[in-house]
């Protein structure tokens, strides 16, 4: 027997109730600390003209109401300490605990980013030896902490081959992106005031070399590249590309938002790339928050460093032999300037800081080998599981720490959608994996299990996708229905689009 | 697992890496070290920092030491929230997607503006956020910029601009406060959008109903950065005719964490809502009718409009505007006008107090919020150490980014700062200007 | 459609697997540091005869599993902070966020017991700030925070009785305690070496006065009350009860875990009593942990205190004129000894005293009224919405912070018993309150709603009992059933009592 | 809410409290704070404790400061296992009742010995509550106990058995260790329980496999006090006849606070599964068959037997329990044993180091796991200042407890001491004695 309707049923599946909705005159959670300056009539110390003349509409609601408010709304989320989230791309990896922990030390919560450097040498000298890991991780020599996000790091980068070339008063229009490309590089491509030329994948999967020649001349800037790309699968070709694209007097990007694959084992550097961003909330696992905060510093060589952004955290020698000591040099003439505001996103220095730290130079290879190691582990086990004839993998090689399936078959034969795979994969209890993206693949599945999985849990996973791919040959309805175990079902996003309502009425 | 692969060693997996772009040794690292040390070893850093907790601080200029409350804490170390991915699986990220829709109306609600997304990066980038918005909407090449604004906010929209290709002009401030007739001057018809502050960097609230309508006179957006916290007693902008507002979203329930991370907030009026840049959460209902929420508006961003996005952001600051939302419902309604009325109050009594000793005076004396500038008959720098060594930090210099107020500096005052501690301020600084005076007589020449 | 068998589910709901079932040879979450002195064999240094011969097995588990274990096991509870939980003689309220905050300053939660008290002069001082404010609050001048919880505050209060009576050469061999008494009394005074006799009700829900005539004499060392007792009703005959107790040499102990309902309204030492234990994580907020901890600090009158547990502690006058200060003082000759280990659960304290500041003297006495007023409005409630035919209040009279309302109509009509309504409140997403105590109400309902809960919340559990009531009335079955929406259903507790497995057979 | 309970004011609602007995007056207590007030309030006051981050400490004597992992804090701080009550409702409870069985289950292994409960107040109280158990058992009126036993067990043991009604025996120590001899003589046929610790008070191992026989001998129970961490390296007392194991579970990942909460725990052979105090989970199915955990064999319990229960506990310590439990997953079958060897080796070295130092000896020379006793040839007061001025707390004065060990100084190792912590302790200590050998020799009479 089911639960009767009128019950609201466990907590998260109640119907959703904004904190808006739970406001009544007169609650409060907050209470002022008591007037202890003389009081003054309002209108001397700032004219009513420049008052608002209605208080902003906040909710009314004391402590308990918000605390289980919220609760209930966690309660909503599936999350990477509940179950396996194996987001391609996205590197969801386990987030050690003591990050939290000493994030949260009040020399670093309560530092403020004003403070004189003389007098925030313990954040400084961090940011310092992070700068120093992360060059020797890209086999660069600069590095500049300042951006916010991949995406930040990649105007950055943009930017910066910007102001290399036209410091050389070479001005130059186009950047060149591989299809495989992640829609940020094009996107910042636009952003950076250049124009976007395409590069075809050739069938292993990498650059295709014969249109890169045809494309690159003169007028290219730059070549931005992920290495293992977006399929998973490493360019073998890389030093030729390199060594085209430095031909043409371009320089080449890389996005390191796959960098998991790699760290300790091939350096962006080594390779031939000039500029590197690093997405600190995936290789160095800050937590994703649900969407933020990340942080997306850059590598740089020798001949981009002029241009980094200010201000840098450098060490500087002391006079009358003292210790050296750190600070921020805003002495850079030729820098492209401030990205943003203060120093950048510190909170997670700190945490991929102490994740470095903990691993050590051997731990970050194991890192590495164990994410590739599972990814090749999980796609033989699910070939094994018998899931290749529906869901093929798209290019049939080793793969790096990630590795794409194709639905279209699955598609064609059975009428399911790579969608409805992932919606039924929620009743599993496993977050689905990426879903088309690459575009460049039919049905795109993307799949990466990352090195913190047991293979108990990969064991779980093929079996779930074996076991959909079975109950969707008996009774596809079923799949094509999904999800039916969480707190709601498919959500018409159609109707969202059309009528947008982004906030709620009052 | 290796034989379920049918490999014999690791190795064989990275095969496809050539030989010459291996590292082939050990990285140059230090070896791991296990909780316990790295715990000590962060502690031992962060104690050589002197915060908030150390010293009497009165530094703001952007960001501000307010009491983040344990409920705050509480809720955004939940794993269910800290963890996950941005919410493309709305079914398993409710709770995301209808905490970025309470954010996005809280927002709304304080900007005055209907459109609010769902978080940028911090304040300075998004006035860069804004400035691309702009720069598409109308494809005009020219910004003018109020010497009010935020000076990071001014490089960052220098540095942005160099990219999409806009020059930047600046309107100087008079009295305090942005000169009108100036600005006016500065707006053309190739004018994209002019930028504000309020209240602006030296804590003087400008006086928008004046300055919007000329900043929109010849076309031109109005963009106004704002300090969430003043905006509970504020006309709002979007009340005022401005197009966009961003700001630093800090002061709403984010530690200070040296910077970041914190967020920034953007609204805009119904006119952008398909420019807006960032994720944007909507309601609407699952199969069964049931109420849910979305991303929506997603042809907007990069994952789909690729180089034709509005802009390339992608990962943003969801937990930090969730902590952003929590701590508006914290204050409430009638909270957030008391915690403004106080300082308001404190803010003025401060001015006072401070401005009563001998070699301090207002360096303006437009109207203020929660920060004020003063001047100094002494070397800023030579007195700001005097303050830190009796563990008071009175403020930020102004000269930094001000040669022209050189002699001046910003203090700040939160409902952390009581009465006694602007005393003590008061008296601090009061000392520190006298004995740097009296030591500059001492070595004048008789 | 619901979700086919196959699928494990929603988080929580997945089969019970235990941290030892998810052990694997290898893995762990915990390495050493590494070892910085002079090896040398194990059996020089710890003869062999002496060690385990095999390891404790203990579960071989990395961070990620366990993270993942114990948050899925939350998910398998019930808290306070996702919903309503008015457990009888409990008072589940909101427990503030900021007391975690302050209990783990490191300057508490790192603090040694056994650090000399010139170096823990805040540590004291708050405990002898917050003894000041629970005296202030009894109205009885001296306060013991030792006891760890409520029932070892009545084993101190006992042995304190006996102490206080021996030391006169008294010996006295019964305590007595009403029929409506916690069952901790009864525990306590056999545990105190004393024996039992048991006092009647009063039709008025009170002490039987003329049974407590009749059994009160020179053998009785303490009579033990509730007041208001575990009925929500006050003793009205509280002065009489005194006098008669007092008169005949015996003592009067108050058992607190009813305070709430009168703090700053009625003060025990008022009342009449000797010796009062606190529960602070009923009245002030420790959360209760599923099972604790929590703290039972006792206040006695001036004629008990020479026999206080050891050590107290004091405030002393410096001499030379300095400041005073707080110490550890046990040099108490009649003092009844320990009770535990060091100086009490101090991160209790802690919270507690954050509390007592928080509300204020004010904002204390706020807190009972609303307790009663909520308990009362929740009362007439039920009444309106027509649930006093099958579940009429006990004892008709005004309600304290809580009421009693008995199942006996609802089992004969309905033949729906309170515990069937319990579980079936289970799927409405409240916890039931406390059912079958106080024992001498036949199926009885112990319903205590807390300060901290809305009108919204106490309007919708009665809806909740009216609609189970009329689905009872409809079709008793679902109600006897119940529950459907919980992790498992009605457990065989026969079973588990009659083969004990208390432990993994591994 | 009045109207709907008709009455007027509140004021009704309290009428059946006589005038006589009603406060009519406010509490004289100060008024209510803000969150920010009270958070500074207690800020200052924690600082004004000198903890385990402040100075360098050996301190343990049955509390020591191990490193307390992040992940234990992120599991109990989850306000599913810190907001609910005793689980009463196993439906909704299975959360906290499995983590008791998987406690009991290590707690269990730890000691050997096949029945745990759910977790006791703490160690001391835990011994008062195996005499009780001990004196239901075989109605015996006499209890032995080792000196070696904590004092505070000593002395809690002693005011409980006050109300019990037993009388209490002490048997001296000898070279460290319980005087076999002199026990085998204590206990007679009138002897209820033999109480012995494991490492005991000074950090010796006690030869349990020639003690606990002796103690049996004529009919009393063998109990001992364990510390957990120890028993991941010695002999299970299950394994050597212990009848009843219990102990200061604060070690196994709790915090210091202080002293409390933590958590006690208690084991015992199968015989006295039905005479247990406390909760305790077991494993059964529901109505559909599937796994889950209630509270089992209740009719020991207070709630239920009244004044023929085995014990009157009621709430105890259960989230302590869970934090005990998290954190011996943490370590790990393996992980256990390597933490214990390496206490084991840094506790030879610390031994070595500080009597290399002139006026420091053994004061006792028995095998020992983490924790030893030093003589110093000066006044121990003396010199735990000195030590104290140069930041390091050297260890526990035995003095306190033990007249006979004025002298003595007992010094705890945790893995949060690394060997150079060590050598400063042996550095600092060392010239504490000179210093003060040096003072008296001066003031001595020439
Ligand atoms: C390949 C790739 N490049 C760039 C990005 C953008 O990184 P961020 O989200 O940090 O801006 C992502 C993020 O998903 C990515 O997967
Ligand atoms: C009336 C009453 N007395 C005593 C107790 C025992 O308190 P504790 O659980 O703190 O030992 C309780 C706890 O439920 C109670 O309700």
């Amino acid at each position: 027997m089911s639960a009767p309707a009128q019950t609201t049923g466990p907590p998260g599946r109640e119907p959703a109730v904004t904190i808006f909705e739970r406001s009544a005159p007169g609650r409060r959670a907050f209470t002022p600390p008591a007037l202890d300056v003389p009081e003054r009539p309002l209108d001397e110390l700032l004219p009513a003209r420049l008052r608002r003349r209605e208080p902003a509409r906040l909710p009314e609601v004391a402590e308990p109401e918000i605390v289980r408010h919220y609760n209930r709304l966690s309660k909503r989320n599936f999350d990477l300490d509940t179950g396996f989230y194996p987001l391609g791309s996205c590197t969801m990896k386990h987030n050690p605990k003591l990050h939290e922990r000493v994030a949260a030390l009040p020399g670093n919560a309560r530092l403020h980013p004003a403070q004189d450097p003389r007098r925030a040498q313990g954040a400084l000298e961090l940011m310092w030896r992070l700068q120093g890991a992360l060059a020797e991780i890209a086999g660069l020599p600069h590095v500049s902490l300042q951006p916010s996000a991949g995406s930040h790091g990649e105007l950055a980068g943009v930017l910066l081959t910007r102001a290399y070339h036209e410091d050389r008063g070479d001005r130059r229009t186009k950047v060149l992106t591989p299809d495989t490309a992640h829609g940020t590089n094009p996107a910042t491509v636009t952003m950076a005031g250049y124009q976007l030329v395409k590069l075809a994948t050739a069938p292993d999967g990498g650059v295709d070399l014969d249109d890169l020649r045809a494309k690159v001349d003169d007028e290219v800037a730059c070549l931005m590249l992920t290495n293992p790309n977006t399929l998973g699968l490493f360019d073998s070709h890389i030093e030729e590309i390199a060594e085209i694209v430095h031909g043409a007097g371009a320089t080449l990007y890389y996005d390191g938002a796959n960098l998991n694959a790699v760290v300790g084992i091939s350096r962006p550097g080594d390779m031939g790339f000039d500029i590197v961003h690093f997405n600190l909330h995936k290789t160095f696992t800050q937590p994703h928050g649900g969407g933020g905060p990340g942080a997306g510093p850059i590598a740089v060589s020798d001949r981009i460093e002029p241009y980094l952004p200010r201000p840098q955290v450098i060490r500087r020698a002391a006079d009358n032999g003292k210790e050296p000591y750190f600070d921020l040099d805003f002495d850079r003439p030729k820098s492209i300037g401030r990205l943003r505001g203060f120093q950048g996103n510190y909170g997670v220095f700190v945490r991929s800081y102490a994740y470095i730290r903990s691993l050590g130079a051997e731990g970050l290879r194991e890192m590495s080998e164990t994410a590739v190691l599972n990814a090749n582990y999980l796609l033989a086990k699910l070939r094994r599981a018998g899931v290749a004839e529906y869901l093929p993998v798209a290019y049939d090689r080793v793969c790096m720490h990630e590795f794409v399936l194709s639905g279209a078959p699955m598609k064609r034969e059975l009428g399911i959608r790579t969608l409805d795979l992932a919606k039924r994969l929620l009743d599993h209890g496993v977050h689905p994996p990426t879903v088309y993206f690459p575009l460049l693949v039919d049905e795109a599945l993307l799949v990466e299990p990352t090195e913190t999985e047991t293979k108990e849990t990969l064991d779980a996973f093929a079996d779930a996708v074996a076991g959909i791919l079975r109950e969707a040959a008996r009774e596809p309805e079923i799949v094509r229905r999904a999800p039916y175990t969480t707190p709601v079902g498919r959500l018409d996003e159609a109707a969202a689009a059309k009528r947008p309502v982004i906030r709620q009425p009052l | 697992m290796l034989a379920e692969i049918g490999v014999g060693t690791i190795e064989d997996l990275f095969e496809s890496i050539p030989a010459a772009v291996r590292l082939g040794r050990p990285l140059d690292l230090p070896p791991g070290l296990s909780e316990a040390e790295v715990y000590a070893h962060l502690r031992h850093l962060a104690e050589r920092n002197v915060c908030a907790e150390d010293e009497l601080t009165f530094v703001g200029a952007g960001m501000y030491d307010h009491y983040v409350p344990a409920l705050v804490d509480s809720i955004i170390e939940r794993s269910e929230f800290l963890t996950p991915y941005t919410p493309y699986q709305p079914e398993v990220s409710q709770g995301t997607l209808q905490a970025m829709f309470e954010y996005q109306t809280a927002i709304s609600e304080l900007t005055g503006l209907p459109v609010s997304n769902a978080s940028v990066y911090e304040g300075p980038s998004a006035v860069g956020a804004a400035g691309y918005l702009a720069r598409l909407a109308n494809r005009r090449e020219r910004f003018v910029v109020s010497r009010g604004l935020h000076p990071h906010s001014r490089e960052t929209l220098a540095t942005m601009s160099a990219g999409y290709g806009t020059e930047v002009v600046e309107v100087p401030l008079t009295g305090g406060v942005t000169d009108g007739d100036a600005l006016a001057d500065a707006v053309d018809d190739r004018t994209a959008a002019v930028f504000l502050q309020q209240p602006n960097f030296l804590g003087a609230v400008e006086d928008l109903e004046d300055l919007v309508p000329r900043a929109k006179a010849s076309g031109a957006l109005a963009v106004c950065a704002c300090d969430p916290i003043a905006l509970g007693i504020l006309r709002p902008p979007g009340e005022l005719g401005v197009d966009v507002a961003v700001g630093e979203g800090q002061p709403l329930g984010n530690r200070l964490d040296y910077g970041g991370p914190s967020f920034g907030f953007f609204a805009a009026s119904q006119a952008y809502l398909r420019r807006m840049p960032g994720r944007i959460a909507g309601e609407t209902t699952d199969s069964q009718g049931r109420r849910g929420f979305v991303l929506t508006l997603q042809t907007r961003e990069q994952h789909i409009r690729r180089e034709r996005a509005t802009s390339n952001i992608c990962t943003a600051q969801a937990l930090n505007a969730l902590a952003g939302v929590v701590y508006l419902s914290w204050l409430g309604r009638r909270g957030l006008v008391e915690l403004t009325e106080l300082l308001v109050a404190r803010t003025a009594y401060a001015r006072e107090a401070l401005t009563a000793r001998d070699g301090v005076r207002l360096a303006h004396d437009a109207p203020v919020v929660r920060e004020f500038a003063v001047s100094l008959e002494a070397p800023v720098g030579a007195v700001v150490e005097r303050c830190a060594a009796a563990g008071v930090n009175p403020g930020y210099r102004l000269g930094i980014d001000y040669p022209e107020l050189d002699d001046a500096l910003l203090v700040a005052i939160t409902e952390q700062r009581s009465r006694a501690d602007i005393d003590r301020l008061a008296q601090v600084l009061g000392d520190a200007v006298a004995a740097e005076r009296a030591g500059a007589a001492a070595r004048a020449p008789a």
